[in-house]
């Protein structure tokens, strides 16, 4: 049958070209991107290796297949070097994993996308990054990677904000951030409890500062005092007037002891020299500072005089629980005398802008209730009451949850009038903490404040936030932190919580004002420690230091778990010390005393019940407080305990060792029962 | 009657000869040309077709075997030389230790001989059944059919009729060791290269 | 040569040969005829057909377009099958599995999803032909008909294969499709007149509940790759012996 | 030879008896004009499932096929649009509610193509390109095409965020105004307005063409008429909304048209 020669030609055209086209589609099936790396990385094998087995190994998909995790990976197709440490010094895709996160987390267990984020199962450059239309999670770049920390290390659980995650300098700092800034007095993150409130409360704050002065410091409170946590809430001057007016209505009046307030006292040259000097020996500058010398803990004190009423600091001073009783102030104990000096050393403290301190009595005829009205409205708006306690308004998170903050896409995210920026969440997150004003339009005001976080910190708490996401891990990629280092956690939170650093050093790091606090357990007795820390008295009774261990008021928790951490930082046994029981003789206690009053004469410097020497520290309740292998330790060498100290050397011949140690172990058997809670 | 051009129609192929031998031989030239050009496009249309109709064939037979499996990987890496060789007395030969965790998931006992390390297959040689380890009598029992086979994988009684099974294992290159289930070693190649990691 | 062109003479001679192809390629008339008639797929032909319905300018060739791109989706679907499985978890795992990995897997399913669309341009096309001809006047009433109905099972072909793919593409698209079935009158359960309430109306009973989801993608896929396939097939079958029946292409009277 | 020519016959067509000659003489024609199928129509079908092959597999080669995220049910996309053959019917979700949008107008497009050949009487015209023949069929239904066209046009390429109304050179970015200016009139008015453009459209016809009304008869006439005068509703409709911001037409408490 003849085909026509159209015909013919038709099927001689179409049928080659059918025949192109198909090897074309052949060609694009096995010229895929993937092919390239893989012979590369073999040549690259080679040159490193010199091994010419490697260069015939087959080009493969290589996929890690997590079904726990639901994860298919395939990056190590490309990253084939990720985990073989001579590839340190090539150029992607080829090189090694940075850092030794690979030890902890064996690439076969945790895959990569768990962490970096993208999309695993692509094999082109542009999708396997998620940068591809239909990907929502590209590529976390950088050290954004850190963000993902946070989905099996859960670092809220009552974690010192010293708490450290190795490898994820970042991450730790943003969670930081987020907790010193108090991110969660605005919004609601699951898991992160409210914290307390860190601002001092504004109930009475009339009776404590004046209205200028809060004006100035609501406008710009950096202004003020440099460092503060305060953020600036972008307000106008009519505005901050009415919120001044309305905060000023909590006024309640401060009451000092009347026998407090002396005429004269505040311009006594003495008196302000002696405070002076308290300031530094009583150990205020462990959590203060006064023009730059000290901590930053607490407020900084460098314009008292600019700020407070002098009978507010007088009452302040005599008692901070009954200003404000969730101060973490605590009670120093001092006497009328040294209240007096230090406040009047402290309201000579005044900024070179030399504004006058606001007046003793209070400003005329009050603003009209329109104002306070619309200042309380303001104070509810901008969600004041997420750091301080106000009163009337009642706490309720006021910003957006971050729950799945981590999750959101571009398009949900509002820009306002922004150009000329990337349009995606993480610049938008760096944005938000560090510039969140320019969001602003006419028609929407960004209500979160400016709290001056510079790009270091942004970007920090930016990566922190991103972690923020909906997809959990299976419970076993989920860290919990081990018993041991839950102890040492809490402890440090607590620790942290107290500031008790400022005077005490522990691990090579705080003040010195205080005795070091390495080897407290192997000395003290954890229930001696646990009361001390509940209701702390003078050990010593002489003059030789000035300084002295103030009530903070612990709850039974947190000196609780003082007691256990400094007991677990010194190697010793928690709860109770099983030591061994002594058969103690009446005759040896008899000798013991001999040699402590008379033979050795102990009693010429340590007090025993209120007689005896103000030098040494009191014996009265020793065996409640003192270990015995310690006081034995101490005996036999004090020196080699405490180098400097000025307990002399003595030489005990073996049978006045055993006497003494008896002697001293009988003194005051158990007497912290009696101290817990005593008033 | 066909005539002469009409020789080649019909299948396609070249060697159509529907007349048989009873066409008269060609003698035109200008129809052998015509004829020539016939058969350029015929062989260039239809040979382009059926290998098309080839490549299409051999790529559906392709598509058919995919890259990756979801399954599980015939290497897993089992630890560092380290985990296994602690030194000491107990790398003198003849000591034998058993590792069993690996059993449950890849069906792979560990077991350190002296100074070798191998992957025994936790598969019987009689009938397949899995045996089980037993190691306050340091024997492997089966359940099936009671073979026996001693610490080191060698069959002492039933059924069995040759040792255990081993897979390759080698060192890989971020220094970990590395059992390969798809190289299986049976009694006659366990001292070969792969079926042992000596340190 | 000779050696090569015997050989080829013997089988071609042999009883094997004779048997599958009956008859000889001498061009003659009735060969030509034998060809169409003793062949299977060719025989939905008639031998001969007036000259005009062999003319591109008067049929498109849409009505055979239609079927071929019929065919390859029919080819493509079942190779798609193969790495396919109709379960929220791994349908769209499985569109990045053939995208990415399985070979020839992206070409696979661009060619399935491109002839779809093309499918539904050329059959409205070839719909429009039809009536520009006016091939569907008497005696053609009813192949026609048949024609209308195979154009309803191309468009729901193609709509229950586009949530296959469980993107949001997919998911919205239904969304909004089976939205819409809801208000029809009577049984649907915001329609007008409603009788049903939202757990026994029409949408109800294409999803297997109330939203997209498992049931309904499965049903999807039930009715993708058996229900209308299989109607597709049996009314094409009609629809090319109707063809036959009512004598032919139309043709001018 | 002979005997395979003359079993090529036509079927016995009664609604040609009365024409024998004609048949008689297209017969003739036919004949002359017959071709063989074998080989000259299976090449061209060849050729063209050839040629469409190559055009799949190039088209596959260059686009992909579309795909997105995954699906999430609790974010929507924007404009979330129907497969482009549907995009017509959602366009036409704008002006009707979805019960006639969605379900009635495709399914009375349906019963009106498939009732075609019954209603349509005209003997001329079969099997070729005649439009003066024709006219009234062909205007109408090829109306009715361009119409289908012309909401999958819109809908596809001038529907953006929110489905408003974008010309391919605005950008989606700018935000467009909701129209929020819709009113109906009352029920009397509509149902009046229903009335008199259903009734007038099916008297006017039958006045002006006595000749079509006697062709058809009553039924057939009624049919036609009414399927016509729903068909061209729908562009009156959108005509109104989109001129005098008319939501509907008919408010009843049951449905809205």
């Amino acid at each position: 049958m003849k085909l026509r020669p159209a015909h013919l030609v038709s099927i001689a055209v179409l049928c080659p070209v059918l025949l192109v086209v198909t090897i074309w589609a052949m060609y694009a099936e096995h010229d895929r991107p993937w092919m390239h790396y893989g012979r590369e990385f073999r040549e690259i094998e080679y040159r490193l290796t010199g091994n010419p087995g490697v260069r015939s190994r087959d080009v493969n998909i290589r996929q890690l297949w997590l079904r726990q995790l639901g994860i298919t990976d395939r990056c190590i197709t490309c990253h084939e070097g990720a985990d073989r440490p001579q590839f340190i010094r090539q150029a992607q895709p080829f090189r090694t994993h940075s850092g030794d996160y690979l030890k902890k987390h064996p690439v076969e267990k945790f895959g990569c996308v768990v962490c970096h984020e993208g999309q695993g199962p692509a094999l082109t450059v542009e999708a396997a990054h998620g940068e591809e239309g239909n990907w929502p999670r590209p590529l976390l770049r950088g050290r954004f990677a850190e963000s993902s920390c946070g989905r099996c290390h859960f670092m809220e659980q009552g974690l010192p904000l010293s708490a450290e995650l190795p490898g994820a300098a970042e991450f730790s700092y943003g969670w930081r951030l987020f907790r010193e800034y108090n991110c969660t007095g605005c919004h609601k993150l699951s898991g992160y409890r409210r914290p307390e409130h860190i601002g001092p409360p504004l109930t009475s704050i009339g009776g404590k500062v004046g209205r200028n002065w809060l004006i100035r410091w609501l406008k710009d409170p950096r202004a003020v005092f440099p460092g503060t946590r305060m953020p600036a809430f972008r307000l106008s001057d009519e505005e901050a007037g009415y919120v001044a007016d309305y905060l000023m209505t909590g006024r309640g009046r401060p009451r000092a002891a009347p026998a407090l307030i002396k005429k004269g006292l505040f311009s006594d040259r003495a008196v302000i020299k002696e405070g002076e000097g308290l300031f530094v020996s009583l150990g205020c500058t462990g959590c203060h500072a006064v023009n730059g010398r000290g901590s930053a803990f607490a407020p900084d004190l460098s314009d008292t005089g600019g700020k407070v009423r002098p009978e507010w600091l007088l009452r302040w001073l005599e008692n901070p629980r009954a200003v404000d009783p969730n101060t973490r102030m605590p009670d120093l104990k001092l006497t009328s005398g040294e209240i007096q000096a230090i406040s009047a050393y402290l309201m000579t403290l005044k900024r070179a802008s030399g504004h006058v301190s606001p007046p003793a009595v209070e400003e005329k005829e009050p603003p009209p209730a329109k104002n306070i009205e619309r200042g309380g409205r303001i104070v509810r708006d901008l969600g004041c009451t997420g750091c301080h306690e106000i009163g009337k308004p009642g706490f309720q998170h006021i910003a957006p949850p971050l729950d799945n903050i981590g999750d959101k896409r571009p398009d949900e995210l509002f820009f306002g009038d922004m150009t000329g920026i990337e349009k995606d969440l993480t610049t938008w997150l760096k944005i938000k903490v560090m510039a969140p004003g320019r969001f602003s339009t006419d028609k929407a005001a960004a209500v979160m404040p400016d709290y001056g976080f510079n790009d270091r910190q942004a970007r920090a708490l930016a990566t922190f936030l991103l972690g923020m996401k909906e997809r959990s891990v299976p419970p076993p990629y989920r860290k919990a932190l081990l018993d041991p280092e839950r102890i040492e956690m809490r402890g440090r939170a607590v620790f942290e919580k107290y500031n008790c650093a400022g005077c005490h050093r522990l691990g090579g790091e705080g003040g010195g004002i205080a005795p070091a606090l390495d080897r407290e357990a192997e000395k003290s007795r954890p229930e001696w420690l646990f009361a001390f820390l509940k209701r702390p008295y003078k050990i010593r009774p002489g003059p030789i230091l000035r300084a002295r261990m103030p009530d903070f008021n612990l709850p039974d928790e947190d000196a609780a778990a003082l007691t256990e951490y400094l007991s677990y930082i010194a190697g010793e046994p928690f709860p109770f010390d099983p030591e061994p029981k002594r058969q103690v003789y009446a005759e040896d206690v008899r000798d013991g005393e001999k040699l402590y009053r008379a033979v050795f004469a102990c009693i010429a410097c340590h007090s025993l019940n209120g007689t005896g020497g103000r030098i040494g520290p009191d014996h009265t309740d020793l065996a409640s407080r003192l270990k015995r292998p310690w006081v034995e330790k101490w005996l036999k060498n004090p020196l080699s305990v405490r180098p400097g100290v000025r307990m002399p050397v003595f030489k005990f011949r073996d049978w006045e060792f055993e006497a003494l140690t008896d002697y001293l172990m009988t003194l005051g058997q158990y007497r912290f029962v009696e101290i817990k809670r005593a008033d | 009657m066909p005539t002469p051009r009409s020789r080649f129609l019909g299948r396609g192929e070249s060697g159509d000869d529907a007349a048989g031998g009873t066409a008269a031989p060609m003698d035109v030239s200008a129809d052998k040309q015509r004829i020539n050009r016939r058969m350029f496009l015929k062989i260039t249309g239809w040979g382009s077709f059926f290998i098309t109709m080839g490549v299409f064939l051999a790529g559906t037979l392709r598509f058919l075997f995919p890259r990756v499996l979801f399954e599980q990987p015939p290497t897993f890496k089992i630890g560092v030389p380290g985990d296994f060789f602690s030194g000491g007395p107990d790398l003198q030969d003849g000591h034998i230790r058993v590792y069993e965790q690996w059993k449950k998931e890849h069906a792979v006992w560990i077991v350190r001989e002296g100074r070798r390390l191998y992957a025994m297959y936790a598969k019987c040689t009689h009938l397949g059944c899995t045996p089980n380890w037993f190691p306050e009598e340091r024997i492997f029992k089966c359940p099936c059919h009671g073979s026996r086979f001693y610490s080191n994988g060698v069959n002492f009684a039933g059924p069995a009729p040759r040792p255990l099974d081993r897979f390759g294992i080698f060192l890989a290159g971020d220094g970990r060791i590395t059992v390969d289930k798809s190289r299986i070693y049976r009694f006659r190649d366990f001292d070969k290269q792969g079926a042992y990691l000596e340190v | 040569m000779s050696r090569k062109k015997s050989l080829w003479k013997r089988v071609r001679r042999s009883q094997v040969w004779r048997s599958v192809f009956r008859h000889d390629y001498t061009d003659t008339r009735r060969n030509r005829i034998l060809q169409i008639r003793s062949n299977i797929f060719l025989h939905i032909h008639p031998a001969r057909i007036p000259s005009h319905a062999g003319r591109i300018r008067f049929t498109w060739c849409m009505g055979g377009i239609t079927f071929f791109l019929f065919i390859v989706e029919v080819i493509t679907g079942i190779l798609l099958m193969f790495y396919y499985r109709p379960v929220i978890e791994y349908a769209y795992q499985d569109m990045k599995y053939l995208r990415f990995d399985v070979p020839f897997g992206i070409i696979l399913r661009n060619i399935h999803r491109w002839a779809a669309h093309l499918m539904i341009a050329t059959v409205m096309l070839h719909m429009l032909r039809v009536f520009l001809t006016g091939s569907y006047k008497p005696p053609r009433e009813f192949n026609w008909v048949v024609g209308v109905n195979l154009l309803v099972v191309t468009f729901l072909l193609s709509f229950t294969g586009y949530l296959l793919p469980w993107d949001q593409l997919a998911y919205w698209a239904i969304t909004v499709g089976a939205n819409m079935i809801r208000a029809t009158p009577f049984i649907g359960h915001e329609g007008p007149f409603a009788l049903v309430d939202r757990y026994h109306d029409i949408r109800f009973m294409l999803l297997g509940g109330t939203e997209i989801g498992a049931n309904a993608l499965l049903r999807f896929y039930v009715l993708h790759v058996i229900v209308l396939p299989l109607a597709a097939a049996v009314l094409v079958g009609v629809h090319f012996w109707r063809i036959r029946k009512d004598g032919g292409i139309s043709r001018p009277l | 030879m002979g005997e395979y020519q003359d079993r090529y016959e036509f079927p016995d067509l009664k609604f040609n008896v009365q024409r024998g000659k004609k048949r008689d003489n297209r017969m003739e024609k036919g004949e002359k004009k017959d071709m063989f199928v074998w080989p000259d129509l299976v090449v061209m079908e060849f050729l063209t499932a050839v040629a469409l092959t190559i055009i799949l597999i190039v088209w596959a080669l260059l686009v992909n096929a579309p795909l997105l995220e995954v699906a999430n049910p609790g974010i929507s996309e924007n404009p979330s649009k129907a497969p482009w053959y549907f995009v017509g019917l959602q366009e036409l979700l704008v002006y009707f509610d979805p019960w006639i949008a969605g379900v009635m107008i495709p399914s009375i497009i349906i019963i009106c193509l498939m009732m075609i050949p019954y209603v349509d009487v005209n003997p001329r015209g079969s099997g070729r390109y005649a439009f003066s023949l024709r006219k009234f069929a062909l205007i109408n239904f090829n109306i009715g095409f361009l119409m289908w066209l012309l909401l999958i046009l819109t809908g596809y390429f001038l529907r953006g965020p929110d489905w408003q109304l974008y010309w391919p050179w605005e950008s989606w970015t700018v935000v467009k105004k909701v129209e929020d200016n819709l009113w109906s009139p009352d029920p009397a008015t509509g149902l009046t307005g229903l009335a008199l453009y259903f009734g007038l459209g099916m008297i006017i016809p039958r006045l002006v063409s006595r000749d079509f009304y006697r062709k058809c008869g009553p039924a057939r006439y009624t049919i036609v008429m009414l399927s016509i005068l729903l068909m061209y509703f729908v562009p009156i409709k959108i005509f109104l909304r989109l001129a005098f911001n008319i939501r509907y037409v008919l408010v009843t408490p049951w449905f809205n048209i």
